[in-house]
């Protein structure tokens, strides 16, 4: 009885356990392997899956060099701090369709830079990925940033150490297990991002090592959407499923 | 050589009302002045305004140089924070060797912690220290730059009682040789190591003195009961108001300097026995009032007592709580 | 000379505010009146309007419901933790087209409730929503509840209270700002889902009140992304930015 | 009544080593236990899994019913946190009212503040109050509900000296009704408080016994440094051996009972003088050791002076720095 507190949450957790196992647990069980084997080995899944670590990579990479210094203002504080808040988070809550519209508009043929062409291109898919991943490398970046004591920057700086070397060497090594999450997380939302990418570069030509040359793909989760319009269920799921289990072995690898 | 500060800043916490600290001090070369008030004072605000942390206005000026305008690493301070504040990150020595590259003439860390009593744990981490380790070696780290000037945040506040009683000698050898400014509300170590004592009361400086004019002579009632003296309104003890010889006022007297026994001055009742190390501290009700006195006769709540007080008993200058 | 660390920090900032700003504000500054008006009298917006908004709160309240008793048993902590909790965070790593092919393969024909229809239905949309939002409120409250000191619960289980008025009087009370953090996070979360609704339900059936019955609809997202594939930019601009103006006004009218 | 104690519990922090608390006490009715230990003994988990807020084997009984058993809510304790763990939501009058729901017989707010000194505050919440007022409102909710036993975690730790003083002579008052268990690791709060003390290390209890056992008889060296005594291995000492007429060993000798005067047993070198409030605490070199004393005489660093030891001086039983 006197656990009935804890017998009632947990029930009602339960279902949303169920909600969120069941179906991952029926994708993998229902696949078919021949299926599985036949899209392990199509040249244009291997060219999927190096789009599809290789370009959210490049935003990640983005997001860190530009976002690490922003987390840092961001934990010190400065005038108007909040204002700069809301626009790095904003990504966060625009619907992903609209982001990719919102990046055409801003960079897009009568833009703000006419030589530079997004739709379609590499760039752009960059940039749509950066777009929607930045607030996770910012935010992640400035939690480690705000956790580390103010006294042992006060600490380094009474003892002769410049902002500079504060930075290098009390501030970052302290921090650098948030970075290294906020660029992890960065990625993993550029690797799902769909609807920014759908919009401004659905196909994309990039430098493809085992072609040798250039050659055309599509990021991941536009390749899966693609494939179930036109191939149905089974085959995306196929496709999915290579796609989730390489990204499993990567974060692995990472940890 | 003299260090002078005298700033104004004005902290915003987020809710809270904004709080003003608005102080001055100075200090002779080879002097610790010890910065002695209640938590919430904004001693520690003081302190870190002065080693450059908080943006003020006013003037700090070292030999005559103004330094408040430059930033921390160029004001040739050495910093103790009350939890030590070592560097996770790296070792014992690292710590201590922070400075090295950029001070010329950096003390040896393994010598200087040798001297500090920690001198095998040089190649352990931070974390892996008791709080009395951890603080000799914080200590070491800003003696190792050769400041000129030591500041000192409550460094004893989080350890326990032995510890903080070596540790507050070891303190006492350290502040003999160097200019520093020491913050605590504990009055003994006040005592203990103040050349001269600030008393701090709301962001303010409410009187500096030596030591025996800020425990003696307290300028207000609120500094005699944080120094540790009975406060008493003479109206309120008709029997003492006698005994002294006094038209009136707030006196302050230091319970050592009441002597009881068989005869005295004044007559009361034992209210309370407190042991402490040295001796007993007796609370004795006095007409409308009560007294506390130190002593090592046998008593029981309740008997009746002879006090003696000193007929030269210092009246507070001021009844207000906390002008200056 | 002493600030080169903020210049430098800034500067680098600077460069990831322009990338994420510009485009908004060209967004907005390129928006052409006339179409605007258009797209705000049209009635298939009005819908679309109805259902963003309706859709994603229906989700959130569902993340609510089965996600508070499982953030309060994270933060007590139990055994076998970790693998929940990596279920719980999975959304936010799948793609969101997986994410739908794998609700598909879960409560899809052939899963596990084989009388729910999701493909194409309310319920399907319901569940992607939820799906990729529940995270988002199980963390926002987790971390409500985690940054209660535990001491004030033991404070109220000594003076008498049960687990049950503990939660009532204490933990809930002090959690409730995170708690509804929670639910704005997932249901902004919802609102932007693209990839997982336009896989499970394109189009819905639903009961629109001006209509006094059943209309069908698109996800605010999907009807964009459509708009922009039948009716090019322009089009698709003025609808995402009548969505966008729809939402700022619901996101202050919350604070 | 007795309440009475027998707990085992094994705490894991992340990434340190697992603590082990094994420890046992009984207290009498009305009787105040005080558990005093070192920072990091483990006082506070003790008392903490006697409350039933962490799992644990063991027993613990209250006249003679097992309570080990039940939820917190139904053992009958009081407890008071170091952070006053006010529910700062609630006005203090709420929070001293919580527990109503649940005991039929709670006291008066209103009264109860009005007792405690804090009774102008019903109507305000607790993060606007200062430290001392916090907790004496946190001491009215625990004993609002009338409980069996109070158990209290170094109420005073937090608050600065003249505060804790205030407060410290009105929980001698409250504790004097009731039975209570009291955690501290200050031994005059020890002394003022308890009826019996326990002295607690890593996490066992090392020696159960009056205020004056455990001050003028430790078993160890241990519990003899933390209670205030000077420790001294008399072969680092022959000349007081030679005074003490012992064949040797480590005694324990409180330093109140050693007199510094023109002659006696016993010459040193006077090594470090402190100001405390009653009197100064001179540190001497005698031989290969040093000793604590207590005097008013007037000294300078360097004099020689002359000790008197008592010849009864207590022998610790074991040298061991830890065992029980």
């Amino acid at each position: 009885h006197r656990d009935s507190f804890i017998v009632a949450a947990a029930t009602l957790g339960s279902v949303l356990m169920v909600a969120l196992g069941l179906p991952l647990f029926l994708f993998v069980a229902r696949q078919q392997p021949a299926i599985v084997v036949e899209k392990a080995f199509n040249p244009d899944v291997h060219r999927m899956l190096y789009l599809g670590i290789y370009g959210p990579f490049l935003a990640a990479l983005a997001s860190l060099i530009f976002g690490i210094p922003l987390a840092y203002l961001f934990a010190e504080g400065f005038a108007g701090q909040q204002l700069v808040e809301s626009l790095v988070d904003l990504p966060l809550v625009v619907p992903h369709s609209v982001a990719g519209i919102i990046i055409l508009f801003g960079f897009g043929s009568g833009g703000a830079f006419p030589n530079v062409s997004v739709l379609g291109s590499m760039i752009g898919m960059i940039l749509a990925m950066t777009f929607v991943s930045a607030p996770y490398a910012v935010n992640a970046t400035r939690e480690a940033f705000e956790s580390i004591d103010d006294r042992l920057e006060y600490a380094s700086r009474i003892h002769g150490a410049s902002r500079w070397d504060t930075f290098r060497r009390v501030t970052a090594p302290l921090a650098v297990r948030g970075i290294v999450t906020g660029g992890v997380l960065a990625w993993a939302r550029a690797v799902s991002e769909f609807g920014a990418v759908a919009v401004v570069a659905y196909s994309v030509s990039f430098f493809y090592p085992p072609a040798g040359g250039e050659v055309t793909a599509q990021h991941a989760p536009v390749f899966v959407y693609g494939t179930y319009l036109q191939g149905g269920l089974a085959e995306s799921g196929a496709v999915a499923f290579i796609l989730l289990a390489v990204s499993a072995v990567i974060f692995l690898l990472i940890r | 050589m003299s260090f002078h500060a005298d700033v104004s800043a004005t902290f915003d916490a987020d809710g809270a009302e904004p709080f003003h600290v608005d102080a001055a001090f100075e200090v002779e070369r080879g002097e610790s002045l010890v910065i002695l008030g209640p938590s919430g004072s904004g001693k520690t605000l003081l302190l870190e305004t002065v080693a450059g942390f908080h943006s003020h206005d006013g003037l700090v000026t070292l030999d005559g140089q103004r330094v408040s305008g430059t930033p921390p690493e160029k004001r040739d301070f050495g910093f103790v924070f009350q939890d030590y504040a070592l560097f996770p990150h790296m070792t014992v020595r690292e710590n201590v060797a922070f400075g090295r590259k950029y001070h010329d003439d950096i003390r040896d860390p393994d010598t200087l912690l040798d001297e500090l009593g920690v001198g095998g744990l040089t190649n352990r981490y931070p974390p892996t220290l008791s709080g009395g380790e951890q603080q000799r070696v914080a200590l070491a780290r800003a003696l190792a730059v050769r400041p000129e000037v030591m500041l000192l945040d409550e460094p004893l506040a989080a350890l326990d009682v032995p510890t903080r009683q070596a540790l507050r000698d070891d303190l006492a050898d350290v502040l003999s040789d160097v200019t520093a400014v020491y913050v605590t509300h504990n009055r003994t170590t006040a005592r203990a190591l103040a050349d001269r004592i600030a008393v701090m009361n709301d962001g303010q400086v409410v009187q500096v003195g030596t030591p025996e004019d800020v425990f003696e002579r307290p300028d207000s009632p609120l500094v005699a009961r944080f120094t540790g003296s009975n406060v008493v309104d003479l109206d309120d003890a008709p029997s003492i108001r006698e005994a002294v010889d006094s038209g009136g006022g707030v006196v302050a007297i230091r319970p050592e300097s009441i002597t009881l026994g068989d005869d005295g001055d004044v007559r009361g009742t034992v209210e309370r026995i407190v042991r402490e190390d040295a001796t007993n501290r007796v609370t004795v009700a006095v007409d409308e009032t009560t007294v506390e006195v130190f002593t090592d006769r046998p008593l029981a709540v309740g008997d009746g007592v002879w006090l003696t007080v000193p007929d030269d008993v210092h009246v507070c200058r001021t009844h207000a709580a906390t002008s200056a």
